[in-house]
């Protein structure tokens, strides 16, 4: 059996199944073994690409390189542990009576479409199917965002879905455009949406039209990536949304949707030459990191703070990407897995800290460590890493992108310091007294899943100490298919 | 162990403290076990460290590579004169503490003994892998997770508010600091994409570059420091922090930064501008001044001591300045010199600070005090504490033959040689800058004797220091170790320049110790007897001659009658201890001459005031000047960001339309 | 032949400018949602010539899909939303419709200044239909930024994927089938999840002004 | 370390440990005489320090060992002070142990002690005295070391002996940076040697006093070795001041036999010195301890402006 086939087909089943018997008590269950399922069928795939190199499944619609292979076994990975952490999670939840029943049916199936979706978005070979799937991706998760009903998470989901909606129509544009540039070069009888085709010709392709459509993919599919200025849904989501949610939306889509910026880059790089598309990008991530940066120092809500943070990091990866070169490539890759990680184990950490405080103002939030210390510390570790604190891997990319920027960019270096700076103060100043200190909070009816935040620390621990080298080479593969 | 390099040593010792470390996690609210177990061996383990770096010294550098990092880049690490060196000051200054911190530690101050061991020695073993890395993502590896061990040190006592936010400040700071260092590595791999120190060696920067690199390098590394104006950070944390932890933090972490300053002007940097050494020297002066004059006003021991290591590190910046002024010239007798006398003091600022820190740790922890004004008298109740604090405090007002003098004679004696050079500006300027560095000088003994004199001289101020207790045996052989290091560096400087010769030879290709060899042990003298000579033991020796001959002649000729009497105080019939010069008043004429360089908030009485109270709040003026400007900056900014996002979801499309009418625009 | 096939889809492509313009000009609910469907006509129709020309039959399945699903269904289904939440009255702007109506030529010119280089090389048999699709694309865009009630920013939104659908069509002549099922399935959940969302919302604001829409923010 | 060497170092030592309270009584006569007094006589000190070795010491009761240590370490300093200032010839074995930044420190060491000393028992009187010393003790160290900076600077070292030997036996020249220097070693040794216009040696006013109030609690022979060491002090500032700025008669380490003319050289010297500073104690007038910051500033700029003057003119 294909273990292709498997990776769409666990979660595809467990979405039905799930939306059969969701909302039972051991439904928590059956979403862990889906997950499990999917993570073994990711880990499986990934074994058959790294001993036998890229290949196609389902006459060229799907097609597994060492660029997706990898965001492939993260999502697979992330996917489970937020499924760990999401059962203790959303009991307590019940218990408080946010959700329903019905509202746990709709959680757990659309928990695993979402997987589905994101899988074949990372997987597929046609860039139409991609925007398909990113579109069901932003489906399923405008559901999961409004599941608590109530005003401010419909107000964050209508919010979601109207600005991602305009923003991949946007996308669909630029596919409508490459695929008209396609066309005149493309032999016909092969299908000018796939992008291994699309790739071959790159150099072909007509420059003018590229340019413009690549203005259209970025600004649609950098509307899900949270670029600034087109980043305004984001931290309404992620607020409002349940925590696993706001995990995996931080964790998993955002990758996702600069996956796909990469892989239009990749084409309009080939017509137009590395510096129109490298230079836009520079741009909207050098806006993303400082804006982001100040927007942080002003926020209340825990989680929403968190979801700027995301926007910056995002940012710092648009640039690194933007910068291009082997270095700053493999730089922005690692920083997706590491930012993966770290900032869904620190949504757990922070999930469980809302339940405790019964709030998401952080005023409300304090002296974890007294209260639950492998809480506490995971907040504490877990800010430090996103922060750039080494030996964390963040530390390891954002070396790399800062000191290929000095060089290379050295006009955006004190932005990068100054937004860096303000990102910290502006974090470690609010995280710190929710740490530490006195308290009155009481402990959880309900023992925390600390196995995922520090299965993910510790991984993004070990990647900045240590990246072992088949996990290198890998990203060194793909940094050299972004273009290194 | 002969066949052991020290390389490997040096690697089992951060093995070493890493593992006490662990067990210490493991034995998280053992206190007993943490505390006369795992500390006691993570002292004698920096012994060890201490007697592996005097081994390296002479010997050629020796690199290793460790299978972490990033690919292609693992860790390498280098043990060179420059490195043993500070190793040394590490590992010697590091053993004093450790003691001490063994009998220091008390039970149930927030974090648990455990962790804070843990934390203690990761700290220790950054700060040796600091010295040790030989390429940047090592350094910069080691170098935040010294900040951020130290930032967990500094807040082990978190339930207090204070506390929590020196931490934060200190921790913004480094991490500022660290990003600047980052950019200065991202200068000096000059687009390579290879980051090792080798590396940046082989480049040829131009001077833009290089300065780009050196200004990164000095705005980072002195922020570490606490070079004027980032020093805002260092009288916050070093208060907050457990006395063994400032003291580390004071002594020895420190010194690190004064290493990455001289790492990278000197060793990664091939050139050298003569304008980097006049500001380093210009900044370095302005940030003594500084320190020193706010260490006279301040009332809080801690802080009075945090404001004097500020003083210290700007005279160390100094040195390098006029090291790296006279190196710009070529002339690297005297750059030797220069740099000499820096790294004597920053070993001997290393070992009297630590033990000033762990003595104020044991009043603090005797009387609960750390206001100067609530303390006195203490050398009847401590007198070990009193009379090895008094030696610290001797060397710290850099009198002789302590340790401070010598490294500030050779400082001085640097700046009388300026007249040599080439710059007729530069060689103006700075024999006149030497007065300044004596000003400094003296009004550190000012500092000096109003802490000394306030806290343990005097009447007991509070009725309650009578109960205070002398330290335990730990603490006074971390602090006898301390205090003989102070001594033993003053009396013995031309043995201690030897050692440093190995580090000047190894940076300038030249040094002081063939110099200072001929003239033989006694003596040093840098150049030849007739330019200038110093011998402490000399010195010394005629001092107590003379005091222990006049004790005998007196009493062999007249007698040794001696009577107790209440004190005489010009015939005042009622004294209390509350007459006494408080630490406001012992400042108050320091206060009033440098009034513009402070921000005084006074609250005088009135006459009509039923209880009078009179108050002085010293203010920093680059706080309010510089710092709250900045964050009202960011506050601005950010709430003009916020206006991006004010729920309105037609402007977030009309942000979204705009930004594609614009890049089509672009594009077109 | 050609030429005349050509310029009947110009002619679909004029139609659906005017009618962008239409709604864009309009106040009233019902009429929107009629004229959206007109909208929708006319795709149908360029697609069916474009499919007629070219031979390609998966261009007829496509005109049938949207047919269907933009002329019927979501026309039918927004009619029962604002039958149900009673929102048949006028629509408030946030500036009024001559200031939308001169942006609009603006957006209109602009488009077709971008789509001018394209347009040249473009071999098909429509080759200034793009202009015209990017220009309802922005003429769609304003529309949705300028109203303040949830139903016509969704007709806009739809009125958007017209114009994608119509760009799809005559200058590529159609995507490959897989793709067009695939949109048109995501076109059609999300617009049942806006009308699921619709109710909701009229039930905790009690209002489908999105103006209410505003709590979380920056403060 | 020559025979003569041997010999001219003791012979100071022994001459500035007798000589030094005479040069105070001297000083302290002539004071008299020109206020119209008759004085007490040239050898008072002397019978003064007899009468106090003689008292039986009165101790505080809080005073702690320090306190009882401090005279005989200020007495030393001032000690190994005199064996190190090239007062009579320039061969002197002593003086590679101190250079003239030691000295500097070795004064240093005697006055924190003092300090300290009178910070030990706690009166109000002893810690007003000692912010007092120390204050004036910050202002007049760096201001002294400028002195011997700009004179470091003429003869290239800092060593005493080399620094006078070139001063004294190059050919004749003339300094101007000297002569600010000299004005400002004045304001130094008027402000450390406790005299008139900064302190009053003679009174006990508490508003004024500076060394009295440190010393307050000393008597007996603890008080009889501080009296001494401020006489030496006065002795060797008086020293430094002469070797420096009248560098003649000073005998040179190759002329051992110069020794015999130094010492008839250097007492009439102090005489002349003495009177003179009798004379400026004489008329002027004690001022406010607030404005003593103002006059060692001055000090310290003028020996600052000294410095400068050497090289911006290179002499």
């Amino acid at each position: 059996m294909d273990p292709l086939f498997l990776v769409f087909v666990v979660p595809l089943l467990g979405g039905f199944v799930l939306a059969a018997c969701g909302h039972r008590p051991y439904a928590r269950d059956v979403n862990v073994v889906f997950s499990s399922g999917t993570l073994l069928a990711a880990v499986w795939l990934t074994v058959r690409v790294v001993a036998g190199g890229p290949m196609f499944a389902l006459d060229q619609l799907f097609f597994i390189d060492p660029l997706n292979v990898f965001l492939v076994a993260l999502t697979a990975f992330v996917g489970l542990t937020t499924a760990i952490f999401s059962r203790p999670y959303m009991r307590v939840e019940e218990d408080k009576g946010k959700m329903t029943p019905k509202r746990m049916r709709l959680y757990h199936s659309m928990y695993q479409f979402f997987s589905f979706t994101m899988l074949v978005a990372l997987t597929t070979n046609n860039l139409g199917i991609l925007w398909v799937a990113m579109e069901a991706a932003t489906l399923t998760t405008v559901l999961l965002v409004s599941v608590y009903r109530t005003p401010a998470s419909l107000e964050a989901a209508w919010k979601y879905f109207i600005l991602c909606g305009v923003g991949i129509a946007q996308a669909l544009f630029g596919t409508i455009l490459l695929y008209m540039a396609a066309e005149r070069v493309i032999p016909q009888g092969s299908d000018a949406l796939l992008w291994t085709n699309l790739a071959a010709v790159k150099a072909h392709l007509d420059p003018t039209i590229l340019s413009i459509a690549f203005v259209f993919l970025l600004l649609g599919y950098g509307t899900k990536v949270g670029l600034v200025p087109v980043h305004n849904w984001l931290p309404d989501a992620h607020a409002e949304g349940p925590t696993p949610i706001s995990a995996v939306l931080s964790g998993l889509l955002l990758n996702v949707a600069l996956y796909a910026v990469l892989r239009c880059k990749v084409l309009t790089d080939g017509a137009l030459g590395p510096a129109f598309a490298g230079n836009l990008m520079l741009g909207f991530g050098l806006l993303s990191v400082v804006a982001a940066a100040f927007f942080l120092s002003r926020q209340r809500d825990v989680k929403r703070m968190f979801a700027y943070s995301s926007i910056e990091h995002m940012g710092l990866m648009t640039f690194a990407f933007g910068m291009g070169g082997p270095v700053a490539n493999f730089a922005g890759l690692l920083h997706m897995t590491v930012h993966s990680l770290i900032k869904s184990a620190i949504f757990f950490a922070v999930g469980h800290a809302t339940q405790k405080a019964g709030s998401q103002i952080m005023d409300d939030i304090r002296g974890l460590i007294k209260v639950s210390p492998t809480v506490g510390w995971g907040l504490m570790l877990g800010s430090l890493a996103i922060l750039g604190m080494p030996p964390f891997g963040v530390f390891a990319s954002e070396f790399l992108i800062l000191t290929t920027a000095m060089r290379q960019e050295p006009w955006a270096t004190p932005f990068l310091l100054l937004a860096l700076g303000v990102a910290f103060a502006a974090v470690f100043g609010r995280v710190q007294p929710m740490v530490f200190g006195a308290t009155e909070l009481k402990p959880l009816a309900h023992p925390p899943a600390l196995l995922p935040v520090f299965l993910h620390l510790g991984l993004g621990l070990m990647l900045g100490l240590y990246i072992p080298p088949y996990l290198s080479d890998w990203y060194q593969q793909a940094a050299r298919l972004i273009g290194g | 162990m002969l066949s052991l390099l020290p390389i490997d040593g040096v690697l089992a010792v951060i093995a070493a403290w890493l593992s006490i470390g662990i067990c210490g996690v493991f034995a998280l609210r053992r206190f007993a076990f943490v505390s006369r177990v795992l500390f006691p061996a993570g002292g004698l383990v920096c012994l060890a460290l201490a007697l592996f770096a005097l081994q390296a010294l002479f010997q050629s550098p020796q690199v290793a590579v460790l299978p972490l990092g990033l690919p292609g880049l693992p860790f390498h690490l280098r043990l060179d004169a420059l490195a043993a060196f500070f190793l040394l000051v590490i590992g010697g200054a590091g053993a004093g503490v450790s003691i001490f911190a063994a009998g220091y530690f008390r039970q149930g101050e927030g974090t648990p003994p455990g962790l804070l061991c843990l934390e203690y020695h990761v700290f220790l073993a950054s700060m040796a892998m600091v010295v040790l890395a030989d390429d940047a993502y090592a350094f910069m590896v080691a170098w935040e997770t010294m900040a951020l061990s130290s930032f967990f040190l500094v807040t082990a006592n978190h339930k207090v508010p204070e506390i929590r936010d020196a931490g934060f400040l200190y921790l913004l700071v480094a991490h500022v600091g660290a990003i600047a260092i980052l950019l200065c590595f991202g200068v000096l791999q000059a687009n390579t994409g290879d980051y090792t120190f080798a590396n940046m060696r082989a480049q040829s920067l131009t001077p833009f570059w290089a300065s780009a690199a050196f200004l990164l390098a000095l705005f980072g590394f002195g922020a570490k420091a606490g070079i004027f104006p980032l020093h805002v950070w260092l009288p916050e944390a070093h208060p907050a922090a457990p006395s063994p932890v400032s003291a580390l933090m004071s002594g020895v972490m420190l010194k690190t930064a004064v290493y990455g300053m001289v790492r990278v002007s000197f060793d990664l940097l091939h050139l050298q501008l003569w304008w980097w050494g006049a500001l380093l020297l210009a900044v370095g002066l302005a940030t003594a001044l500084f320190g020193v004059v706010f260490a006279t006003v301040q009332s809080d021991m801690k802080r009075l001591l945090a404001y004097s290591s500020i003083e210290n590190i700007g005279l160390l910046f100094a040195a390098i300045g006029l090291a790296v002024i006279f190196n710009a010239y070529g002339m690297r007798a005297l750059s030797a010199l220069a740099l000499t006398a820096c790294l004597f003091h920053v070993a001997s600022h290393a070992l009297f600070k630590s033990l000033l820190f762990v003595g104020t740790g044991m009043v603090l922890h005797a009387t609960g005090q750390r206001n100067l004004g609530r303390l006195g008298g203490l050398v009847r109740f401590m007198p070990w504490v009193a009379w090895l604090v008094l030696i610290g405090v001797l060397a710290s007002s850099g009198l002789p033959p302590l340790s401070g003098f010598a490294s500030e004679w050779l400082l001085l004696q640097t700046f009388l040689f300026t007249p040599g050079l080439p710059h007729p500006f530069l060689n103006m300027v700075i024999p006149v800058l030497a007065a300044a560095v004596a000003l400094i000088a003296a009004l550190a003994g000012y500092a000096m004797v109003k802490f000394f004199g306030v806290v343990f001289l005097g009447q007991p101020r509070e009725e309650t220091l009578r109960e205070a207790h002398d330290a335990g045996w730990l603490e006074r052989i971390g602090m006898l170790w301390l205090a003989a290091g102070c001594v033993v560096l003053g009396l013995l400087p031309t043995q201690f320049i030897v050692l440093i010769d190995r580090v000047t030879i190894d940076l300038l290709g030249w040094g002081l110790g063939r110099q200072v060899a001929q003239t033989g042990w006694l003596i040093l003298a840098p150049f030849s007897v007739e330019r200038a000579s110093f011998s402490p033991l000399l010195f010394f020796g005629g001092v107590l001659f003379c005091s222990v001959l006049a004790f005998l002649l007196v009493r062999a000729i007249y007698h040794g009658h001696m009577r107790r009497a209440p004190p005489w105080d010009c015939g005042f019939a009622w004294q209390t201890a509350r007459m006494q010069d408080t630490a406001e008043g012992f400042g108050q004429p320091i206060r009033q001459i440098f009034e513009p360089l402070l921000r005084l908030e006074r609250h005088l009485p009135t006459a009509a005031d039923r209880e009078p109270r009179y108050r002085v709040v010293v203010g920093d003026h680059s706080w309010f000047r510089l710092y709250l400007p900045i964050a009202h900056g960011v506050e601005f900014l950010a709430r003009q960001v916020g206006r991006l996002q004010r729920g309105r979801i037609s402007i977030y499309l009309l942000y979204s339309f705009l930004t594609l009418l614009f890049m089509l625009f672009l594009v077109r | 032949m050609n030429a005349l096939i050509s310029q009947l889809v110009n002619l679909f492509a004029a139609v659906m400018l005017i009618l962008a313009f239409a709604m864009l000009s309009q106040r009233r609910v019902i009429t929107l949602i009629h004229l959206f469907a007109m909208q929708g006509l006319a795709v149908v129709g360029a697609t069916t010539v474009v499919a007629y020309v070219t031979h390609q039959h998966h261009l007829y399945y496509s005109a049938l899909l949207t047919l269907v699903l933009k002329v019927f269904l979501i026309p039918f289904l927004l009619h029962r939303v604002i039958d149900r939440l009673n929102v048949k009255w006028d629509i408030e702007t946030l500036f009024n419709i001559p200031t939308q109506m001169i942006v609009g030529i603006g957006l209109v010119i602009f488009a077709f200044n971008v789509s001018l280089p394209i347009a040249r090389f473009s071999e098909t048999i429509s080759r200034g239909t793009l202009g015209i699709a990017l220009a309802c694309l922005l003429l769609s865009f304003l529309m949705m930024i300028t109203r303040a009630k949830a139903v016509p920013q969704v007709v806009g939104f739809l009125a958007m994927e017209n114009a994608l659908f119509f760009a799809a069509t005559s200058a590529t002549y159609g995507m490959p089938m897989v793709v067009e099922l695939g949109i048109a399935l995501d076109v059609l959940v999300g617009i049942l999840i806006m009308g699921v969302f619709m109710f909701q919302i009229r039930e905790q604001f009690e209002s489908l002004d999105i103006r209410h829409l505003e709590k979380l923010k920056e403060d | 370390m020559t025979l003569s060497g041997l010999l001219s170092q003791c012979l100071a030592l022994v001459l500035a440990l007798v000589l030094a309270p005479l040069l105070t009584g001297w000083v302290n006569q002539w004071r008299a005489w020109l206020q119209n007094r008759s004085g007490p006589g040239l050898l008072q000190p002397y019978r003064m320090l007899h009468k106090l070795f003689n008292k039986e010491s009165v101790l505080a009761e809080s005073a702690s060992p320090f306190f009882r240590a401090a005279p005989y370490i200020i007495f030393g300093c001032m000690t190994l002070a005199c064996a190190i200032i090239p007062m009579l010839s320039t061969d002197l074995p002593l003086s590679i142990a101190a250079d003239a930044i030691a000295l500097v420190g070795l004064f240093a060491v005697a006055r924190v002690f003092l300090s300290l000393a009178a910070m030990d028992i706690g009166t109000s009187f002893g810690s007003l005295g000692a912010r007092r010393e120390m204050l004036v003790g910050f202002l007049a160290e760096p201001a002294l070391l400028a002195v011997l900076f700009t004179a470091s600077l003429i003869a290239n070292s800092t060593a005493l002996t080399t620094i006078v030997t070139s001063l004294a036996h190059r050919e004749f020249a003339i300094y101007p940076s000297l002569a600010f220097a000299g004005i400002a070693f004045t304001f130094v040794s008027f402000a450390e040697n406790a005299r008139v216009p900064v302190d009053n040696p003679a009174t006990h006013l508490e508003l004024t006093m500076i060394h009295e109030a440190l010393i307050l609690e000393y008597s007996g022979r603890h008080l009889a070795l501080i009296e001494w060491a401020a006489s030496l002090k006065l002795f060797a500032y008086s020293c430094i001041g002469l070797a420096i700025f009248f560098p003649w008669g000073i005998a040179e380490a190759e002329a051992p036999l110069a020794l015999i003319f130094a010492i008839p050289a250097l007492v009439s010297k102090l005489a002349i010195g003495g009177f003179l500073l009798a004379l400026i104690e004489t008329l002027s007038a004690k001022m406010r301890i607030f404005r003593v910051p103002e006059f060692l500033a001055s000090a310290f700029m003028l020996a600052v402006i000294g410095m400068l003057v050497h090289l911006l003119l290179g002499v």
